[in-house]
């Protein structure tokens, strides 16, 4: 009845193939999970090799949503680029936005102005907020809890109207220029900010009640999926991922962009990279972006919002690179320019896509519920891994 | 207030005549659309936050949503589908008992949206797939617009569009081509013709009107800014000479990208924005890398990324390295030649990360690596043809090229 | 007794976490839902709120529309062809502006381009339709003058 | 066993009118009739129910486009589902594959004949009603065994597998929980058990017995969701790790008949444990005469209608709050906490009724 079928099969690593019958003249099979499976996010395929319940081996397949994104930069002015990047991670679109408009800064040469860089500080940390309670929602329900998911969206949906208010879209913002950002903040938008804070402040405790001190959750994340410090650094695992293994690498802290080091806040460090130090740590995250968006908007400058306006983006040639730090970890741009108005090779590094990696050697060994548990904890974009 | 929207004909079958059983069944179907899980990117998001509690899709029954295509009714298609996805649609759409309708959601589902020019993967519409029954434009919809969307599928099903059991719609089967060259081509014949007809009256309004200035448009003058200048942020752990130093003891033979005849003081005078960003021969590659992890001083134990840039001429494959402890970072640069399968040695040995992004590389410039375990296409189906980011790609089956 | 401390903690989480729902379906006005269809009258959105590009009109049905294809240049995708004609002073002039808003993103990279604010982000998003071609529109009612 | 009859006076009529055979006939048929109204009429009426708390839970409105208050929705639901094309996957077990959809909802529908919904309204009254309950609910399993075994589909049979687990070892400390109210009350017909709790409130099982009442009933509860298959113990359904897990490749009509069981089934268990341990039909007592002789004025089906929905309420809210267990803490949870758990309540609850502590 359970065969694997040839193509699968010359599609998979070589080595990776069935154990007739183990010593308990039991059989291992193979599972293929997605490309359409609610809980790969998006259209990851993953082909689980099982024994029973219990997780053997996994190989990710990748691709289902490569967009070609890097080939298309190549034809799109540096400008244009920039909304090619929404699509990447659309959780942290405006980090990615940022990101290349450094890139574009170093280049070229460009300041921004003080309100320039809080503006992208405060709507940097808004997103992670944002990103951090879709993952919260979505891992709630990747463990069966269905209101988690509903509570998570109905907090993030405030911050999403925020960012409607702010550039006109909910998702695919395209806010940020070389300079500064296409629009100054709406005369609401620090009233609006404290109002969020205050209602996620109320929403982060009824959270805790919900899932994080839930003995189900602790349960099935404590000891699940662990990433040792080691071989997340070797898979170059980022974000909320490595610093849940102890990983202290934080771009905004370590080589901090934009106005980082004007704030204060911690880096949440994990000591297991269990399931749940991941759990906590993006918790833990979201109370430190509260932190920065308070000190920010305590200061907010009056000076103008962008610099001038260049009258093209001719990038002198050289190669340049900006790192910034997402909500899921380490988002690079690196441009090569032949000075011309359009790049010649545009690479964007995603950090799911190193995260991702690391995936076999955490879940094997453990159930098919820790592997939903993992990937949920991961919290993977796939478009962002594809691009 | 919202503008009134566009009324659209609803295309409903020729004599069909409404009995009540019909009418019942019509209103069932309309009114318990229950849609597979179904996302693939931005406009997913979207629709979740449709199902979310301020849009609330329940209201229109919706909030059933089945994980298995055997139980759906609809699929909306939120996001783009590229070709590796293009068959499993198939298979999905296929698995799905009739009658079953299809909601195509966003810019990249209707006609491929921001990928319908020069992306070598993207399908140009998933309606080149399977039967679409309503568009939704937006990038993505806003959830209200998802919503209008179900009500137009709604109306669609209870005047009689149900009748048939699968779909009255056939597949969009037109070519690719370049949409805005055609565009252009057309209206250009259609102006030829008018311009000769108005040709006679243009010259006549010339001789009675001699001194006609034409009507002025005034220019919108936005804000005007001041320039800035960019503040220099240092970066963090050894300075890029002691780094240059410590590397040139070991590989005299070492060169620096864009600086030629590379000296200490060269390197220092670039200043502390500038990240180190050496050249090294095919030979050094594996035991620089090697010496960057394993020095004391230099502990570089964090692979960024590795990709490569296509030349031309030769390949140069770049790895980008980060010491986690100290802060530094150092770009790596070797060049290979321009054949079909040019070599280096893997990395894999010394960053389990390297794996995948050498995979990546072969995928995309047919780079290979020499003692990677497992070194096959990344994201590429096994058949595709030819490695897409190489400048001498051409795919004029999947690629339409931008005009300008 | 360290279990059965664990065994109580346990139950009272379990507890916390039956009472944040329980709030939930005991004050009606927590339920945060919008209304679509319902409340279409009402419904506004941000100003900046992109939904459409739209070309806007003056009373003589005139635009400012100089077909200088800016915005054409600007759009990462081809979303707009901007088709000139001559008008009967022989000046080139705008013939039709196609925008196909089933390629557009929304990206607002064209309306930043425009130097004469002759196209806009509309607030109209019921834009669904039964076909592809419903979606390439004409957003100029008639020629550049 | 009284005789074959949907209520006592008119099985009697009945009786009076028809030769024997005849009688008995037209009986059963009434009653099967009544209580597959009674299943469809629930079905819908949770269906919606489930559909409105849940969104209630959840900070929305739930179905309201759809009739009045969203009440024809799941009726909508029903009739698309009823015109659905139904594939078979040809490579599926055919006879298991057919098979399977048909035996939970006639699980709930055994299980439902002996339920007393009031004095004189219950089919059948089989002395051994517990024994009986136990055995044909066990139908509902056997249905997702091989309904998942049947689809030769990986997910299904994983889900089908982890039913079979997980219902089979639940089933013990809920038959532990019956136990103990047979051992209570002494007898195991059911319309017996509710008539063993008249009196007051404090009479009901759940206070009579101190502490072990509540305990066995929070025990129930819990295992009862497990039986029920429905989160946080919903394992074999999983959604999110088995995409739907047992039913998996069910389409249209035979799919309907597993979704619409999961609701009578939850019925059926919210009444077995209203029945239990909260008086069943009997109005809520409380000593003071007044308020007691108004109460009792509310006939019995709505008290255990009302019963059976606080239950039900139960499910809900604990369904739509907590996590999905892991496979092997559920099974842990019930070998190594419940199972013992409920076998020393029972030793617990024989004290009390051997040395008569129970409250008067």
């Amino acid at each position: 009845m359970i065969k694997a079928d040839s193509k699968l099969l010359s599609t998979l690593p070589p080595g990776f193939a069935l154990h007739d019958t183990g010593e308990d003249g039991s059989q291992e099979y193979f599972l293929n999970m997605g490309p359409q499976h609610p809980s790969t996010h998006g259209v990851l395929k993953l082909v689980v090799k099982l024994d029973g319940e219990k997780v053997v081996e996994v190989v990710p397949h990748l691709g289902f949503i490569h967009r070609a994104i890097e080939k298309m930069g190549e034809n799109e002015s540096f400008v244009q680029y920039i909304h090619l990047t929404d699509r990447m991670d659309y959780l942290s679109s405006h980090i990615n936005n940022l990101c290349v408009c450094m890139a574009i800064e170093k280049a070229m040469g460009i300041g921004v102005p003080e309100r320039g860089e809080y503006i992208r500080v405060m709507v940097s940390e808004l997103q992670r907020i944002q990103s951090h309670l879709l993952w919260w929602g979505s891992f709630g329900m990747d463990l069966g809890a269905v209101s988690t998911f509903l509570y998570g969206f109905k907090e993030r949906e405030k911050i999403t109207a925020l960012f409607e208010e702010l550039c006109g879209a909910r998702l695919t913002m395209n806010f940020f220029r070389p300079g500064g950002s296409n629009s100054d903040v709406p005369e609401t938008f620090l009233p609006r900010v404290k109002e969020i804070i205050q209602d996620l402040k109320f929403a982060l405790d009824e959270f805790d009640a919900l899932l994080t001190k839930n003995p189900i959750i602790i349960e099935r994340t404590r000891g699940v999926g662990i990433l040792p410090k080691e071989r997340a650094i070797s898979y170059g695992c980022s974000g909320p991922v490595a610093r849940a293994s102890g990983v202290d690498l934080d771009v905004r802290k370590h080589s901090p962009y934009s106005v980082y080091d004007r704030f204060e806040f911690d880096v949440p460090l994990g000591k297991n990279g269990d399931c749940y130090d991941r759990y906590w740590v993006r918790m833990e995250e979201m109370r430190q972006s509260i932190r920065i968006l308070e000190q920010a908007s305590a200061h907010f400058p009056p000076d103008p919002y962008r610099s001038k306006e260049k009258p093209n983006y001719k990038v002198p040639a050289g190669s340049y690179f900006a790192s910034v730090e997402t909500a899921r970890g380490l988002f690079c741009t690196y441009m090569v320019s032949e000075n011309a108005m359009k790049p010649y090779r545009i690479k964007s590094r995603s950090p799911n896509f190193s995260n991702l990696s690391a995936i076999n050697e955490m879940s094997a060994g453990g159930k098919i519920a820790d592997l939903v548990t993992i990937l949920s904890t991961l919290d993977i974009i796939v478009p962002d891994i594809d691009r | 207030m919202i503008p009134e929207p566009p009324k659209s004909p609803i295309p409903v079958l020729p004599n069909t005549m409404m009995n009540p059983v019909d009418w019942v069944v019509g209103w069932a179907r309309a009114n318990s659309l229950w849609p597979l899980v179904f996302g693939t990117s931005c406009c997913a998001i979207e629709m979740m936050a449709t199902a979310s509690s301020d849009n609330d899709w329940a209201r229109f029954g919706l909030e059933v949503a089945r994980a298995s295509p055997r139980q759906a009714d609809l699929i909306i298609l939120a996001g783009t589908i590229v070709e590796k996805m293009g068959s499993r649609l198939i298979t999905l759409y296929e698995q799905m008992p009739g009658p079953k309708y299809v909601i195509a959601m966003g810019a990249c589902t209707i006609s491929g949206g921001p990928f319908y020019y020069d992306s070598y993967s993207v399908i140009k519409g998933a309606d080149r797939l399977i039967p679409v029954d309503v568009y939704v434009p937006g990038c993505p919809p806003r959830p209200e617009a998802l919503l209008y969307g179900v009500m137009k599928l709604q109306e669609l099903i209870r005047k009689g569009a149900w009748r048939n059991s699968l779909t009255h719609k056939p597949i969009y089967r037109e070519p690719i081509s370049d949409l805005m060259t055609k565009c252009a081509a057309d209206w250009e014949e259609k102006e030829k013709k008018k311009q000769e007809e108005m040709k006679e009256a243009q010259e006549r309004f010339k001789v009675e009107n001699p001194d006609y200035k034409g009507y002025v448009i005034k220019r919108v003058v936005g804000p005007k800014f001041e320039e800035v200048a960019p503040t220099p942020r240092p970066e963090r752990g050894l300075p890029q000479v002691e780094l240059f130093n410590i590397l040139l003891e070991k590989f005299p033979a070492l060169g620096v990208y864009s600086v030629p005849e590379v000296t200490r003081e060269k390197i220092a005078e670039l200043g502390n924005q500038y990240v180190l960003d050496v050249v090294v021969s095919r030979e050094d590659y594996l035991p620089l890398i090697r010496f960057l992890q394993s020095d004391e001083r230099l502990r570089m134990n964090y692979l960024i990324e590795l990709t490569a840039v296509d030349w031309k001429d030769h390949f140069d494959v770049i790895v980008h390295l980060l010491s986690i402890d100290k802060g530094h970072k150092i770009f790596v640069r070797c060049s290979l030649p321009h054949d079909e399968h040019p070599e280096i040695e893997s990395l894999s040995d010394l960053y389990a990360g390297a794996n995948w992004h050498e995979r990546e590389t072969y995928d995309f410039f047919g780079i290979q690596f020499k003692g990677h375990p497992d070194l096959r296409r990344m994201f590429l189906e096994d058949d595709f043809p030819g490695h897409p980011l190489r400048k001498d790609f051409v795919d004029p089956s999947r690629v339409v090229v931008r005009p300008y | 007794m360290i279990s059965l401390n664990r065994f109580a903690g346990s139950v009272s989480a379990l507890l916390k976490g039956l009472g944040v729902t329980l709030n939930y379906i005991v004050h009606p006005k927590r339920v945060v839902t919008r209304e679509y269809p319902e409340n279409r009258e009402t419904l506004t959105f941000p100003e900046r709120f992109r939904g459409q590009v739209v070309m806007p009109h003056d009373e003589n049905n005139d635009h400012n529309c100089t077909a200088c294809t800016l915005c054409e240049k600007a759009c990462p995708n081809g979303s707009i062809s901007i088709l000139t004609t001559k008008n009967i002073a022989s000046k080139r002039v705008l013939g039709q502006f196609v925008y196909r808003l089933s390629s557009c993103t929304l990206c607002n990279l064209c309306i930043e381009a425009c130097p004469f604010d002759a196209i806009r982000m509309g607030h109209g998003f019921e834009m669904a339709g039964y076909t592809r071609e419903e979606l390439d529109l004409i957003l100029n009612k008639k020629e550049g003058r | 066993m009284t005789p074959l009859s949907i209520t006592h006076p008119l099985g009697d009529w009945i009786r009076q009118q028809l030769p024997s055979p005849f009688a008995a006939i037209a009986n059963g048929l009434i009653a099967v009739i009544a209580i597959a109204m009674l299943v469809v009429v629930t079905a819908i009426f949770l269906v919606w129910l489930e559909r409105k708390v849940c969104a209630r839970f959840q900070a929305r409105l739930g179905p309201t486009r759809v009739g009045p208050f969203g009440l024809l929705q799941p009726v909508a639901d029903a009739i698309k589902l009823l015109m659905k094309e139904n594939i078979r996957p040809r490579t599926v077990d055919q006879l298991a594959y057919f098979l399977a959809p048909l035996l939970p909802i006639t699980g709930s529908f055994l299980v439902l004949i002996v339920i007393p919904f009031d004095h004189n309204l219950q089919v059948l009254d089989p002395d051994a009603g517990i024994v009986y309950v136990t055995a044909v609910s066990g139908m509902g399993i056997l249905g997702v065994l091989i309904g998942g075994w049947g689809s030769n589909n990986k997910y299904s049979l994983l889900g089908s597998m982890r039913a079979g687990a997980q219902l089979f070892s639940y089933e013990l400390s809920m038959v532990l929980c019956m136990l103990l109210i047979v051992m209570a009350s002494g007898t195991a017909s059911l319309r017996n058990i509710v008539l063993s709790q008249q009196g007051t409130i404090l009479d009901w099982w759940i206070f009579k017995l101190p502490v072990a009442g509540l305990v066995a009933f929070l025990l129930f509860i819990v295992s009862s969701t497990a039986e029920l298959n429905r989160g946080p113990l919903d394992l074999s359904e999983a959604e999110q790790e088995l995409t739907g897990g047992f039913h998996t490749e069910y389409t249209g009509i035979s799919f309907s008949m597993f979704f619409l069981a999961e609701f009578v089934n939850m019925f059926a268990a919210a009444g077995l444990g209203a029945t239990l341990f909260l008086g069943g039909f009997l109005a809520p007592q409380i000593g003071w005469h007044p308020v007691d002789q108004l109460l009792a004025f509310i006939p019995g089906f709505i008290w255990f209608a009302a019963k059976a929905y606080f239950l039900i309420f139960l499910y809900m809210w604990t369904r739509w709050t907590f996590p999905r267990l892991r496979i092997d803490h559920l099974l842990s949870l019930e070998w190594k906490f419940l199972l013992p758990a409920s076998l020393a309540n029972l030793l617990l609850a024989a004290t009390l009724v051997l040395f008569k502590w129970v409250i008067p």
